[in-house]
């Protein structure tokens, strides 16, 4: 984000002179500068974390929580202004009882993507401002594998086999591209995941720090669910060891 | 006084005013799915009152390559209902740039009419073949109510031929068996059903799209059926003298 | 039937009925009866119901002005007794069924009784009054009263209150008493009136007859108000109309004075008026 | 009763070489009650473009102002004369556009093109049929009575003194028999040089 | 009122000039209806409107009676509606309905054959009548057999007030129609030649005109062949001439109305309407 943006940033409705939207970019800086969020897919379903720091020891526990559910099979991961993220998800769930409604069957991944696209898009008219957050939508199912969604800001939705949003993502982009991801189990892509989270952890400040986690694959028969804590802990044991390891090997 | 007044929508030929009475499709049809496909049979009767302002009616009517519904009940609904969920079936296959799902569609029928359930009388069986379930066919009878059949009747024929239905009915059936039934069963209908007749019309959906048949009552393939014959009516002791 | 059962059931003359019914064949008045639907069916009801009010040709004839007063002479030239006046129209709703109607009809040679309501049934019941008057003079050597003739129509006319029958008449003639009108409807009524109008145009005759009618009047003045009286009458009523007929009753036998056209009759009263009654086209 | 009958009233049009005659009562009744005498059914629209309204006396007065507002629009737009035949379309539009809920009167429309003089002569029902035979229409309570004596007083090619004389003498056969229309009658023979007025002398009950 | 004000006045009233139906009556006139008044007779076609396709064209013919209860409204009425050059569309039921749906489809057929270039179908046509009459519920008391030759062929469908449709090859409506189908069902062949297809269309017609009260007085054909379109009528079978023509002339003498009073009006001699 060079350029100031001289009066060209003061709402959505407005280009700046070489072709450029600031409120929307702006808005893709709250989302970045968010706390770092992964997801995953590998052979048999996908996960998807998020570091959070714990501001407070008066906080329940998880009580923001970033991984939440569009339906039963539709994990949703989001990273950002925290308000819109509840906004985004509270219509993709309203989405998905109108599709149950009409159709008499859960809403299909891409569809739930198509649309909360055209929703957050919407908001990039000018009308408003544009939403500060990135979604996630994540699913699996027997056919089709895992698939990861990933809706920005500007209303752009791709599909990803893995990708990583928030302050540290290229770090993450560049831990998760050494990965064979196809070839991963369950249990391993969540140890993988928890090592990537933990390896881009900024120097110092683990302290105050958890990962939440959800994943969605054959081992959960197809629904989007939280990952134990028990099984996130031993995953951090592993993850520990492992980058112990690699340090030794520097 | 209003022109709608009810004496005025009433039919009066004599004095000119044009009669109005509904024209629906007293209908048989019957279909059932095989593994694969499905086959449809319907008969070509319109009627309107007494009269049969159609004999060669289809009632098949095609919505998507693999997609059929046939229609009974007041024929300007189902017309109408065909056509816009035609419509919208194919909007969606538009946008999602997906085929829609026979369940789906059903589905889309299903709103119509129930949501209508007070205007229309409509009563539907859709019948298709997607690459996800195979054959299917769904019933959707006056009110909005879905259910998928392996086999089945309805329209005003059907009560003459579920009892043959359930007899011949078995599972695993192949396509030609199941034209076979189907036909029969349609014959079966419009030979006792007073407001089904007119020609055979089978319908088969499967991967390869749509194949619809017709029969003439004047052909060789149509089912034929003898009605055991009367005895004479007079009393025995006239009988007796005409001997 | 109903004109044969008022005979008084007094004991002391039983004796000399029973004689009479037994050797004496007494005149029969009327054996008609109407042939009336089983099972305790209304005719008005059933026809109402099951052909509809609308249907022309079961509206019986209507729309009428009739009228009848009494006078004296007022001078010894003239003569007095009664004017009976009427117009000449039958029409069903809108439709005009006749232009020249009788509405005077005879009952004998000094009485008439005028019809308005159902023409059929004024017709047919005002004959057989008529019958009955002339049987009862043969039998009574003696001509009938107007009271008398006229309750006995009253009666016959109660006895089918109800059933549909439509029947407004003026009983009108002179006998023993003098001059009289009696005024007698389906509904049962009988009453003695001098100055008296029915039908549907018989208010606006009413409102001429209550403006000029005098006790004394001469016979030329009592029939200019008879005319008079139906032509305003035809003119405000669009079911009365054609021409004006009037019977003048006076003690020496009956009048019958021919049809004068109502129409000619207010064309001749603008120009005595000198009013102007053409419709003077206006520029829109 | 017909709501058609309430008020009484009858209109009649005939039409004849470069001329065309427009008959209407002068009764305004309720039910059997004559309230006036003066009520003429007729309006003159522009010179030669006249039209009747029979039937229920409120909706007819209804209906003709609304002819007149969009006749004077028409006029305001377009800057020309108004034929009959676009006058009768107009009638009818505006007819059919209250199908649902009509006005209880039929128009009847009768005139000369404003160019060529080419009679015109139209009838309608309460929702806008038009029906523009070349001879004679007829509305109002009277229609019945008129479309007969009509068939036999009308001949083609009729001058002006013709046509009014089988015109007047139509109307008044028919009010010999209506009891809803009468009390004098008016007849307007329009020509392409003037339009004649005529109160003619009728039976007055 | 300013000045603003009034304009948007004068533009409300303006736009108040047609198309869409206006309800305002209908609780009064049911409130009348309620007070026991009974509503008008309307114009009907109660008719006899046949059509028959043959070897590459098609043929539409209908009678010509109007009627109103009991009289007949019209002689000569044109039921057979031209929708475009080779599309006809013949009416039965309420008049004016047929009248306005016919004008709706003619016009919005040749906006849309200006529009695009090409000539319209058959089939847009049906389908513009069908989804007008069937939003209306069959209110709208327009029955229509729509014909005619496009590009694809010689089409015909049937067209109620409820917005059912049917292809026919033959096809008869109205009041008349009982006895039109039962002539065609009995002579109708496929691969007719066009004389032949005439003449069976011209004969069911009679039957209709000649067993139906409401059918009669004269019969309009219309013969649509691909290249060309031609209509025929009004021809006057025998049995719906005048028995006798009128032999004695009612020619009455000037002067044998009485007139009581007259008036002229002139004309205004306007050489130009300068309307300001």
């Amino acid at each position: 984000m060079s350029s100031i943006g001289t009066g060209y940033d003061l709402a959505a409705s407005t280009f700046s002179p070489d072709g450029r939207i600031f409120q929307i970019e702006y808005a893709q800086k709250a989302v970045d500068n968010s706390e770092t969020m992964i997801a995953l897919r590998g052979k048999n379903g996908v996960v998807c974390a998020v570091e959070k720091a714990i501001p407070s020891k008066l906080y329940q526990e998880n009580s923001k929580p970033r991984m939440m559910t569009a339906a039963e099979h539709l994990g949703l991961g989001l990273a950002g202004v925290y308000p819109d993220c509840r906004a985004i998800r509270d219509y993709a769930v309203e989405e998905g009882l109108k599709y149950l409604r009409d159709y008499r069957c859960p809403i299909p991944d891409k569809k739930l993507a198509a649309t909360l696209a055209e929703y957050v898009h919407m908001f990039t008219l000018g009308i408003s401002r544009p939403f500060g957050c990135s979604v996630f939508v994540n699913s699996w199912d027997k056919k089709d594998g895992g698939k990861i969604f990933l809706i920005e800001p500007s209303g752009l939705s791709y599909e990803y086999r893995a990708w990583a949003v928030g302050k540290n993502r290229q770090a993450a982009k560049a831990e998760i591209e050494k990965l064979k991801l196809d070839e991963l189990e369950m249990d391993q892509l969540v140890k993988e995941a928890v090592r990537i989270i933990m390896a881009i952890r900024d120097e110092g400040k683990d302290k105050n720090v958890t990962i939440e986690m959800s994943w969605v694959g054959e081992n959960t028969k197809g629904n989007a669910e939280l990952v134990p804590n028990a099984t996130i802990d031993a995953a951090e044991e592993w993850a520990r060891r492992a980058l112990d390891e690699d340090d030794l090997d520097d | 006084m209003d022109t709608m007044h009810e004496s005025l929508v009433k039919a009066v030929p004599a004095l000119g005013h044009y009669p109005q009475e509904p024209i629906s499709t007293g209908t048989t049809l019957i279909a059932m799915e095989f593994d694969g496909g499905v086959v449809v049979g319907t008969d070509s009767r319109t009627s309107a009152g007494s009269f049969i302002s159609s004999r060669v009616t289809n009632k098949i009517t095609p919505v998507t390559d693999h997609l059929v519904v046939c229609r009974s009940g007041n024929a300007a609904d189902t017309q109408t209902i065909a056509d816009v969920v035609k419509y919208q079936i194919e909007a969606y296959t538009m946008l999602e740039a997906e085929k829609v799902s026979i369940y789906r569609a059903t589905q889309i029928f299903r709103q119509f009419l129930y949501n209508y359930r007070d205007q229309l009388s409509a009563s539907v069986l859709v019948a298709g073949w997607d690459e996800n379930e195979g054959g299917q066919l769904y019933a959707l009878p006056i009110g909005g109510f879905v259910t998928r059949q392996r086999s089945t009747a309805s329209g005003s024929g059907s009560t003459f031929v579920t009892g043959y239905l359930d007899k011949n009915w078995k599972p695993n059936m192949t396509k030609e068996e199941c034209v076979k039934v189907v036909k029969e069963a349609v014959g079966l209908a419009t030979f006792r059903d007073g407001s089904s007749g007119g020609v055979i019309r089978i319908g088969v959906i499967d991967k390869n799209g749509t194949d619809i048949k017709l029969y003439r009552p004047d052909g060789n393939d149509f089912p034929k059926f003898v009605a055991p014959t009367p005895h004479p009516s007079w009393p025995a002791h006239v009988e007796a003298k005409n001997q | 039937m109903w004109g044969c059962t008022f005979a008084e059931k007094n004991e002391d003359v039983r004796d000399h009925e029973e004689f009479k019914a037994d050797y004496l064949h007494e005149p029969v008045v009327s054996q008609f009866s109407f042939p009336l639907p089983p099972l305790g069916i209304q005719p008005k009801e059933f026809v109402g119901a099951h052909f509809g009010k609308e249907l022309k040709n079961l509206q019986f004839r209507k729309g009428t002005t009739t009228l009848a007063f009494l006078y004296e002479p007022a001078t010894p030239a003239d003569q007095g007794g009664i004017i009976i006046a009427v117009d000449s129209r039958a029409s069903a709703g809108e439709y005009i069924s006749s232009k020249s109607v009788m509405k005077i009809l005879d009952i004998g040679d000094r009485m008439v009784a005028t019809m308005a309501g159902g023409a059929a049934d004024c017709q047919f019941w005002t004959r057989v009054v008529a019958k009955y008057c002339t049987l009862y003079e043969l039998r009574e050597k003696a001509p009938i009263t107007v009271a008398a003739a006229s309750k006995y129509f009253a009666n016959v006319l109660y006895g089918y209150k109800g059933q549909g029958l439509s029947v407004g008449s003026m009983v009108c003639g002179y006998d023993k008493r003098g001059p009289a009108i009696f005024k007698v409807d389906s509904e049962g009524d009988r009453s003695s009136l001098n100055v008296c109008s029915v039908g549907s145009g018989s208010l606006n005759a009413y409102g001429i007859l209550d403006q000029h009618y005098k006790p004394k009047m001469t016979d030329e003045e009592a029939k200019q108000l008879g005319w008079r009286a139906i032509m305003h009458a035809t003119y405000r009523d669009s079911g009365s109309g054609g021409v004006c007929n009037l019977v003048h009753i006076s003690p020496e036998g009956k009048t019958r004075y021919p049809g004068r056209d109502v129409s000619q009759l207010y064309y001749e009263f603008a120009a005595e008026l000198g009013r102007d009654i053409a419709y003077d086209p206006r520029d829109d | 009763m017909s709501i058609m009958s309430y008020n009484g009233g009858t209109v009649l049009a005939m039409a004849g070489n470069e001329c065309v005659c427009i008959a209407t009562d002068l009764r305004f009744g309720e039910q059997m009650t004559t309230v006036a005498v003066d009520q003429k059914k007729v309006h003159k629209i522009s010179d030669k473009v006249y039209v009747g309204l029979a039937g229920f006396a409120s909706d007819a007065k209804t209906v003709l102002e609304k002819i007149n507002f969009r006749k004077g629009l028409y006029e305001l737009r377009e800057n020309r004369k108004l034929k009959p035949e676009v006058l009768a379309t107009m009638i009818s539009n505006l007819c059919y556009q209250h199908r649902f809920g009509s006005f209880f009167t039929e128009p009847l429309v009768a005139g000369l093109d404003p160019i060529t003089s080419k009679p015109y002569i139209c009838a309608m029902d309460t929702i806008g049929c038009i029906a523009a035979p070349r001879d004679f229409v007829a509305v109002g309570t009277g229609q019945e009575y008129l479309l007969g004596v009509c068939e036999t007083f009308w001949r083609e090619n009729m001058n002006a003194d013709d046509l009014f004389e089988a015109t007047a003498q139509s109307i008044l056969s028919a009010l010999e028999r209506d009891a809803a229309s009468g009390w004098g009658a008016v007849v307007y023979t329009i020509t392409k040089d003037n339009v004649n007025v005529r109160t003619i002398k009728a039976r007055m009950d | 009122m300013t000045a603003t004000e009034s304009q948007q006045g004068v533009l409300k009233m303006e736009l108040d000039k047609g198309g869409a139906f206006s309800f305002d009556n209908c609780f009064r006139n049911m409130a009348m209806c309620r007070m026991g008044a009974a509503p008008p007779r309307l114009t009907s076609t109660g008719t006899t409107i046949v059509a028959a396709s043959y070897n590459g064209g098609l043929v539409m013919g209908a009678d010509s009676r109007a009627t109103a209860g009991n009289i007949i409204a019209d002689k000569h009425c044109e039921k057979v509606h031209k929708l475009t050059e080779s599309i006809y569309a013949c009416g039965a039921g309420t008049a004016a309905d047929l009248d306005q749906v016919t004008k709706m489809l003619s016009s919005n057929l040749r906006l849309m054959e200006l529009n695009t270039g090409k000539k319209a179908r058959v089939i847009t046509a049906m389908r513009q009548a069908k989804q007008h009459l069937f939003d209306y519920q069959g209110y709208i008391g327009a029955y229509l057999l729509i014909g005619g030759v496009d590009p694809t062929g010689p089409h015909l469908y049937e067209c109620t007030a409820n917005g059912t449709t049917m292809h026919k090859e033959f096809a008869a409506q109205g009041s008349g129609s009982y006895a039109a189908i039962s002539v065609l069902e009995r002579d109708f062949k496929v691969g007719m030649d066009e004389a032949q297809a005439k003449a069976l269309v011209q004969r069911a017609l009679h039957a209709g005109m000649s067993g139906d009260n409401a059918s009669g007085n004269s019969l309009n054909l219309v013969i649509i062949r691909p290249e060309k379109t031609i209509f025929e009528g009004p021809i006057v079978p025998d049995f719906c001439k005048k028995p006798e023509p009128i032999d004695l002339e009612y020619k009455f003498k000037p002067g044998s109305t009485a007139v009581l009073k007259r008036k002229e009006i002139k004309y205004e001699i306007v050489e130009s309407m300068d309307i300001h």
